[in-house]
């Protein structure tokens, strides 16, 4: 192997400590240099002149540059040897500047670490192998989980780009939960009247495929060229058919059997429904576990009455794949279930509470429904039990929340907020009522948000009580709050009428194994996890799959909107190019010599590991080993290290490149 | 079936009924009872508010004489006892230094793999269907309130599995023999135990909650299965009459009691008479031929045994 | 006169923090002694035992490695196995008899060029005391070149 | 010629002079391990002992050693001889299992090309062999032409006496000349000491030659499926024998630009022996290698230099980790000879 | 002994597995693993202080399996091999058929008696008898009361031990190696297709039995098992030149069940300790 070997004096900023010539003159000497000069400014024309003279008249075969660190000018080099007709990665810079002419003074300790720095990169170079980018075709698509505000955020911008969107939902309707608030803080403007022209934006939009009552099933690819197959699950409703009449859920016989997900259980549906009037799509579906046609085989009221013959009892569970580039997840939060055994088996419940077993005790969503004019009580505030106007109402915030004995440490962020708006919305409909906020510190950081919790306080006389609450029970149709006001370090006792819990918001239950399907990763509590907590907020481990709304983190609705059009843009980005170009830095297996003991995929941060059969001729299995998925692949090179015999490398940083810089060591 | 017993030092002192009607009724339930040789403090007392190695040590000790006895389980019917030994197997087996001091400290290695069950938990064992076959008494004229107190569910995790705020597993114990039992909201509260002593108004104020709550939901009798709580919810009656006028009093009896009774074991035997608060009214009760009662405006104060009220005095 | 003793250090580095970091160390001219030789690798994820053995086996006198901090990781979690690796590496080659006097961990990230510049020379000055390795040194007299046999240099 | 005797202390006393002559003594001490004896008053001489765990092959073809060294330049390598330890090597104390092995391995490395390095310790030594009193299950020198009193190898033979003297006699030239050389510490023999007799005779246990006839047919047999089966292919048997003499050549660098070839025992066992670069392995299986070990032994290396090459000192047995025993493994071969020969 | 016989006969005529690896007496009396094919094969199988081996070193040779269950005869340190290789790809549970033995102590020389001063090390710490998990088990033990744990005090002593006096300890024990790999071989958790001491491109230890190529390979053999031992000591009782290799294997499990309270080998559901972390793990020498 022929080596040239440059050493730039950067001025003076090299030369001034490092005697550049004898660094030149030494290098002459290492076995394998054919060529070795210094000049005054390698990464300026002339002196990549030189380099690139030098190549084309020694016929070199790998060029070494001493000159700053590789993070400025390596790829400056990399790209004149290109162009002179060297492979962009047989070129290895020794830094001898940051690391060496600047943070030293002694110049013959400089110059000979300088020949070191050499020595290594020259050594290092003659084990380098030509390498080519690795270029992966776009599919210019994209999907988004969840439709909530966050998910039509994201489908919006991207499909007002240009650019085709699949949006998946496994509700019946688009709009998530942002469709149940009743009005929204710090503005106190409706929920559903800026949500709902929002909704039908997407319905209507050329570029928008929606796909509601649908999940996502697998997922196979990598960045630019994922294969999804979602599973549409049946609404026994023939979608083209229905014009959303509604004449079906009104003769549907068992009105009070199903309780409505909507108003979170204050209310009933019927079997066939839609979860809202404003449901986006306007199709209603049939809820099987109730449906006395699914139960008895008889009934078919909602068959007989449909001018269209749209029901369809017969219909299947269908699965369709869609090729898209680029995945946004933003499948949302759910509250966490204080029920006495909660159906999450990492959290305890708040027993002592007494949700699910007193029917004045609620949670936040529940009170949003009862403050909604659209609500189960028409607005109205009326408590559950016997439906008369609480007068003395007790909101406890952080239940769950920034509790550890109760499975989390973290702050749900909003609770704040909308309890103050809950009193507010009390105190403006009950106007001789008494509202008392049990809370631990009040977090109202946001625009105009700190005033708004000023105004529960000050004009809206809403009593705010530092401390927790210790129980509840109920005596005489009254709820007993036993709580401590630590400030003035007393136990209090309030006789309730309601008490709304702000619960913690969590992960959705199935967010784990949407993150296996996904090949993304995932916190303690189910909440995904982003590439880089300050750089990389949106974007996930893995290439192409992004991150949008309280799938996260817990989040509001202007930072989930936010993070929405963030998720599109990057999205954008991805499309903005045919190719995608990736550096060739990735791992590599000997399937020769891999006994398929897996460690590396154990320590795989990307799940690059896949398991690859080994068959002779006949088709007999002779081994599994592994094999990299070169997609995935982000050449952190963690496997090569844990790799007992070694069958797995990391090409750019392979053992013998760094051995030769060990080994040169010897002559240090 | 065999069983170690580690009666702790209140079933020899305060809480004798507790260990006689344990007794009654498992001799009738074929349960031999092992006690362990040279049985020493559970560390419950004042070692684990002052010493926290040896609120370790201490069970340990026990337990290794268990190990040694050739015992896999060990009865502790004291709730403080439980507790104590539990959480200290417990923090052996997670905390190896700890182990290792405990180790030095009783120049022995610790084994685990002893299983400490409290009243409950054996009953459970036992089976509540064993416990309705020897039924023989029709107990289901009075109404019980379970009172579980601090000790019995909690370390929660390693202590009986049951919910920590609002437990039923004694409940349903009473349900299988027949007993019919409250809803209630004072199961857990606190009884002022840890001031049993020193500040006996702050406990007779507990005490009197948690027992006005009891009779408001109807009950005839408090069960309890903690030494600590009987005495502070039975003793301090004597005190709460002083101090509240209106206070009725109410029996409080040991869940192995209200077991015996249902067996039909002899009251005596059962230690029944040995209450500051008589338990006469309620056994008149349960023979009664009167219906189930519901909550009745007036129910005739049960009157104060005597010879309790005298040795109440010299106490 | 007999020369002072210089150690041999080398450092085995992440490319994405301690190796930035070190070049911040640079960028802001903050002084350090010369005895120390970084290897990049992308993340002390990649870094393998044997490249330790092997730093040894080349004379080195004194061996450092850097990475992110913990959470930092470029890559996530290298960091993570990589400190599981070394807490089990480490305490083998102190039961061999490599104590740590030999061997020097740090986090540092891009940001602390001067916490790299006081390591770096902490490290060399603690091997300097220690002086030569000269047991490990011992093990390749057996393929070094015979001082006896150089003589009879033949030429390919 | 005159018989000749030497005492234990007498024999300590030449390998002192020896020692002071910087000749390399090798002898067994109270570990019963071959070493070199720096402290004369280490060296025992036991009939009775079982046969030391390995042998001392490794003074004549050592573990490892270096052929040449290199040094790279810019654009040229200096290659380096080693330095050749010519010392003279006095083996004292052989059992006959244990010389006898140094003529036969010596054919192999004269055979094609001469090996400087054995051949310079070959002949540069002298060994001193003692007849042996010792057998247990594992011994069989008898069924490989060998036998307690054996002197193949030896160039000077000793024969246990009462109260720690030997019968001392010659055995090649070299050795007459050694006898000479120390003639003053032997005495001659008045028949004073009397002979120690050995307790028991060395059974027999196969017949050679018919285990020859049969490994000669026997390339393909069933037999081979199940001989090797256990075993786990670790080269403890071949490093430990006094007669496996194969060796691997690599290279090793010290540095960058500096290194050495060195030669080093290799062992057939090792499923890397034969393995070609293209991956293809002609012995893929332990079977097969132990088909291998076996026939090398017992046929191939007879048909090449008609010597066996094993002389039945059992140690490959005895330290077995899956206890397989190459005595079975020939006597099972035996039996199924004389079974083939029956039909 | 009858019962153990009687298993594998069942086993095997039964078709619950298509051979059993276990042990045989051969006609010196010794033990030595044994592969029994057929029910009348069963009939030599058998079972004592003397088997030592463990079998589960023969497994990874089936790893490809697709005929019928693979019969194995375990001690409860054995079925620690076991799960490791099963947890680390190198054999199916569903491709095993365990037959566990109560096992009372194996003998360190198996040209020996079995008695105090022939008793293998890690019997001497070996916490059970029975084997956690198995699909049948036969009884062989027999009371017996297990010497003192001497190694424990030995690296205790080397523990005490100045690092230069450590390394001299070491040098002089490595110093003996021959380079036979014997340890490698009969070490169930050394399955690899090419052992690291054979990559040769590049060469990462000397092959060459010198002072340097014997330290390194004991390093790193060492090191390959850090966390990975389940503590068989086959290589200590398989190294022709005694030295005392599982001081090293011992003292990463120590390390291993200190530091991150794991013990190789355990559970069949417990990740491994190499291929996961904890943030929490230990860092003071971390500057």
């Amino acid at each position: 192997m022929k080596i040239g070997v440059f050493v730039c004096h950067c001025g003076e900023n090299i030369g001034r400590t490092v005697n550049c010539p004898e660094v030149s003159k030494a290098c002459a000497s290492f076995p394998g240099v054919v060529h070795s000069e210094d000049y005054k400014y390698m990464c300026s024309d002339p002196g990549q002149n030189l380099i690139k003279q030098a190549i084309r008249e020694k016929h070199l075969d790998a060029v070494v540059v001493g000159s700053c660190s590789p993070h400025m000018h390596e790829k400056t080099f990399r790209k004149a040897c290109a162009s002179a007709g060297i492979n962009s990665y047989m070129v290895e810079i020794a830094n001898l500047r940051e690391h060496c002419s600047w943070i030293h003074e002694d110049i013959n300790q400089a110059t000979k670490k300088a020949i070191d720095l050499m020595r290594f990169a020259v050594e290092r170079v003659k084990f380098n192998q030509p390498l080519e980018t690795i270029k992966v075709p776009v599919t210019k698509r994209s999907l988004v989980i969840g439709g909530g505000i966050s998910g039509i955020q994201a489908a919006l911008d991207i499909a007002n780009a240009g650019f085709e969107v699949v949006l998946v939902e496994k509700e019946p309707s688009i709009g998530g939960h942002m469709s149940q608030l009743s009005e929204t803080f710090p503005t106190l403007d409706c929920s559903q009247c800026i949500l709902t022209p929002r909704m039908v934006e997407v319905y209507q939009h050329p570029k928008i495929k929606l796909l509601s009552y649908s999940e996502v099933e697998h997922v196979e690819g990598f960045i630019g060229n994922f294969k999804v197959t979602i599973r549409r699950k049946a609404k026994s409703v023939k979608e083209e058919l229905c014009t959303g009449c509604g004449l079906c859920a009104e003769k549907c016989p068992i009105k009070k059997k199903a309780l409505s997900e909507f108003d979170e259980g204050l209310s009933n549906r019927p079997a066939i429904y839609v979860p809202f009037p404003q449901a986006v799509p306007n199709v209603p579906v049939i809820d099987r576990s109730v449906c006395t046609y699914f139960k008895t085989g008889k009934c078919e009221m909602c068959k007989k009455v449909c001018g269209r013959e749209a029901i369809d009892f017969t219909q299947q569970d269908t699965f369709v794949t869609e090729d898209v580039g680029s995945i946004i997840v933003a499948t949302g939060y759910k509250l966490y279930s204080i029920d006495k055994k909660p159906e999450d088996s990492i959290y305890k419940g708040y027993g002592e509470y007494g949700y699910g077993k007193f029917k004045n005790v609620i949670n936040g969503l529940q009170f949003e429904r009862i403050a909604s004019a659209s609500g189960p009580t028409s607005g109205e505030m009326l408590r559950p039990s016997d439906k008369t106007v609480p007068k003395k109402i007790v909101f406890i915030q952080c239940v769950g929340s920034r509790d550890e004995s109760k499975g989390f440490s973290y702050c749900s962020k909003i609770c704040c907020m909308y309890t103050a708006k809950h009193a507010m919305l009390y105190k403006h409909k009950v106007h001789d009522g008494e509202a008392y906020v049990f809370y631990m510190d009040i977090r109202s950081g946001g625009k105009n948000y700190e005033e708004f919790v000023r105004r529960a306080i000050e004009e809206d006389h809403v009593n705010y009580i530092r401390g927790r609450v210790s129980r509840i029970y109920e005596e005489d149709g009254k709820l007993i709050v036993k709580g401590e006001d630590t400030i003035a370090g007393l136990p209090v006792v309030i006789e309730a009428d309601l008490v709304v819990l702000a619960t913690a918001m969590i992960a959705q239950q199935e967010a784990p194994k949407l993150a296996q399907t996904l090949n993304i990763s995932y916190d303690k509590y189910g909440y995904f996890q982003e590439a880089h907590p300050k750089l990389r907020p949106v974007e996930t481990n893995t290439g192409g799959v992004f991150l949008a709304g309280a799938c996260h983190s817990p989040r509001d609705i202007p930072e989930s909107v936010a993070m929405g059009s963030a998720a599109a843009a990057k999205s954008l980005v991805l499309f903005g190019a045919d190719m995608l170009e990736r550096e060739p830095i990735i791992a590599k297996v000997d399937a020769t010599t891999c006994a398929g003991c897996f460690y590396c995929q154990k320590v795989c941060a990307y799940n690059a590991i896949e398991k690859k059969e080994i068959r002779d001729r006949l088709g007999n299995l002779q081994k599994v080993v592994a094999f990299v998925n070169s997609g995935l692949c982000q050449g952190c090179g963690t496997c090569n290290a844990t790799c007992p015999s070694k069958s797995i490398e990391l090409i750019g940083f392979k053992d013998d490149q760094i051995f030769a810089q060990i080994n040169a060591f010897a002559e240090v | 079936m065999k069983l170690g017993y580690y009666p702790g030092c209140s079933l020899n002192g305060t809480a004798k009924e507790f260990n006689s009607s344990l007794k009654e009724v498992f001799a009738a339930l074929n349960v031999d009872l092992e006690e362990l040789n040279d049985w020493s403090c559970c560390g419950a007392t004042s070692a684990h508010v002052t010493s926290h190695i040896l609120s370790v040590a201490l069970p340990a000790r026990n337990l290794l004489i268990a190990k040694k006895q050739g015992l896999n389980e060990l009865l502790a019917p004291c709730a403080a006892c439980y507790s104590r030994l539990v959480s200290s197997q417990q923090e052996l087996k997670l905390d190896e230094k700890m182990r290792m001091k405990v180790e030095d400290l009783l120049e022995e290695k610790v084994t685990n793999g002893l299983q400490i069950i409290n009243l409950i938990q054996i009953f459970q064992k036992i089976g509540l269907d064993k416990l309705k076959e020897k039924k023989q008494v029709d107990i289901s004229k009075i109404k019980a309130a379970c009172y579980y107190g601090c000790l019995l569910v909690r370390p929660v995790d390693i202590a009986l599995p049951d919910d920590m705020e609002s437990p039923d597993s004694m409940e349903a114990i009473i349900k299988s023999i027949g007993g019919k039992t409250v809803d209630w909201n004072f199961k857990t509260e606190c009884c002022g135990a840890a001031h049993s002593i020193a500040h006996t108004d702050i406990v007779e104020k507990l005490c009197k909650g948690i027992i006005d709550n009891a009779q408001k939901h109807g009950a005839d009798v408090i069960i309890v299965a903690c030494p600590m709580c009987h005495s502070n919810l039975d003793m301090r009656q004597l005190n709460i009459i002083k101090h509240y006028p209106d206070h009725k009093p109410i029996p409080v009896l040991y869940l192995s009691q209200l077991v015996g009774l249902s067996m039909g074991i002899d009251e005596k035997k059962l230690g029944l008479g040995v209450h500051y608060i008589s338990t006469k009214p309620l056994l008149e009760k349960i023979k009664s031929d009167a219906l189930p009662t519901e909550v009745k405006k007036e129910v005739p104060a049960p009157p104060v045994s005597n010879d309790k009220i005298k040795k109440g005095v010299e106490a | 006169m007999e020369e002072k003793f210089e150690p041999k250090i080398a450092a085995f580095v992440c490319n994405w923090c301690t190796y930035t970091g070190a070049d911040l160390a640079g960028t802001s001219r903050l002084k350090q002694e010369a005895n120390a030789r970084l290897i990049r690798v992308p993340c002390t994820g990649r870094i393998d035992p044997v490249f330790i053995i092997k730093a040894f086996e080349n004379g080195a006198d004194g061996v450092l490695i850097s990475g992110c901090h913990p959470g930092d990781c470029h890559y996530n979690a290298g960091n993570f196995h990589a400190r599981r690796r070394w807490i089990l590496f480490k305490n083998l080659l102190d039961f061999i008899g490599i104590d740590s006097s030999r061997l020097y961990f740090s986090w540092v990230s891009a940001s602390e060029g001067k916490k790299w510049v006081d390591i770096v020379d902490g490290v060399i000055d603690a091997v300097r005391a220690k002086g030569p390795f000269k047991q490990y040194k011992k093990m390749n007299k057996e393929i070094e070149i015979p001082v006896a046999a150089e003589e009879g240099v033949s030429v390919k | 010629m005159e018989e000749l005797i030497i005492s234990i202390d007498n024999l300590k006393e030449i390998a002192r002079e020896l020692f002071n002559n910087d000749c390399r003594v090798i002898g067994t001490t109270a570990e019963n391990k071959f070493k070199v004896i720096d402290d004369p008053e280490q060296l025992i001489l036991n009939p009775n002992s079982v046969p030391t765990g390995s042998s001392f092959k490794e003074f004549f073809f050592p573990k490892t050693e270096p052929l040449f060294f290199y040094k790279q330049n810019n654009s040229s390598i200096d290659l380096i001889d080693p330095v050749i330890d010519k010392s003279r090597i006095v083996v004292i104390g052989a059992k006959p299992c244990d010389a006898a092995a140094l003529p036969i391995i010596s054919k192999v490395f004269n055979w094609d090309y001469k090996d400087d390095l054995f051949n310079t310790r070959n002949d540069n030594s002298l060994i001193i062999g003692m007849s042996c009193h010792y057998n247990d299950e594992f011994c069989f020198c008898n069924d490989v032409g060998g036998s307690p009193e054996n002197r193949k190898g030896s160039d000077v033979f000793l024969k246990p006496l009462a109260d720690n003297y030997f019968k001392a006699a010659s055995v090649t030239p070299k050795g007459e000349a050694f006898i000479k050389e120390y003639q003053k510490y032997f005495e001659k023999d008045l028949g004073k000491n009397k002979p120690l007799v050995r307790k028991e005779e060395n059974p027999n246990h196969f017949d050679y030659d018919k285990v020859k006839t049969w490994l000669d047919n026997n390339f393909e047999n069933k037999f081979w499926d199940t001989a090797g089966e256990m075993c786990l292919g670790c080269a403890q048997c071949a490093f430990v024998c006094p007669t496996c003499h194969c060796f691997d050549i690599v290279d090793e660098q010290n540095g960058s630009c500096a290194g050495r070839r060195a030669k080093n025992w290799d062992a057939c066992q090792f499923s890397l022996f034969t393995k070609h670069a293209s991956g293809h392995n002609p012995r893929d299986n332990q079977e097969k290698r132990y088909r291998q070990r076996i026939s090398h032994k017992f046929k191939y290396y007879n048909d090449k230099f008609d010597e066996i090459l094993c002389t039945g000192c059992g140690r490959c047995s005895r330290g077995c980790p899956v206890s397989l025993d190459i005595l079975q493994i020939v006597e099972e071969i035996n039996s199924l000879s004389q079974k083939s020969n029956a039909i | 002994m009858n019962e153990l016989k009687q298993i594998c006969k069942d086993a095997l005529s039964e078709k619950k597995a298509r051979f059993i690896i276990g042990y045989k007496e051969d006609k010196n009396k010794r033990i030595k693993p044994f592969i029994a094919k057929t029910p009348e094969d069963a009939e030599q199988l058998t079972f004592n202080h003397h088997a030592v081996n463990n079998l589960a070193v023969y497994l990874p040779r089936f790893k490809n399996n697709v005929e019928g269950k693979i019969g194995i005869v375990v001690k409860s340190c054995d079925l620690k091999a076991v799960t490791a290789l099963i947890q680390e790809n190198q054999i199916k549970r569903d491709d095993l058929f365990i037959i566990g033995v109560n096992c009372s102590g194996v003998v360190l020389d198996i040209a020996k008696e079995f008695n105090k001063d022939n008793t293998q090390i890690k019997c001497k710490y070996c916490q059970a008898k029975t084997p956690p998990y198995y699909d049948a088990l036969a009884d062989e033990s027999k009371d017996f009361e297990m010497p003192d744990d001497d190694q424990a005090e030995l690296m205790a002593k080397i523990d005490k031990m100045t690092s230069d006096e450590r390394l001299e300890f070491w040098n002089a024990e490595f110093e003996k190696c021959i380079k036979c790999y014997a340890c490698r071989q009969v070490c169930p958790m050394c399955y690899c297709e090419k052992c690291i001491v054979e990559k040769s491109e590049p060469q990462w230890i000397d092959t060459s039995s010198t002072a340097r190529g014997n330290f390194s390979w004991n390093i790193i053999r060492a090191f390959h098992m850090a966390g990975r031992c389940i503590g068989c000591h086959e290589c200590e009782r398989a190294c022709p030149m005694g030295i005392p290799l599982t001081l090293l294997t011992r003292k990463m499990g120590m390390v291993a069940s200190s530091e991150f309270g794991y013990r190789h080998g355990m559970s069949l559901t417990e990740p491994t300790l190499i291929g996961t972390y904890s943030t929490s793990d230990k860092e003071d020498f971390i500057k």
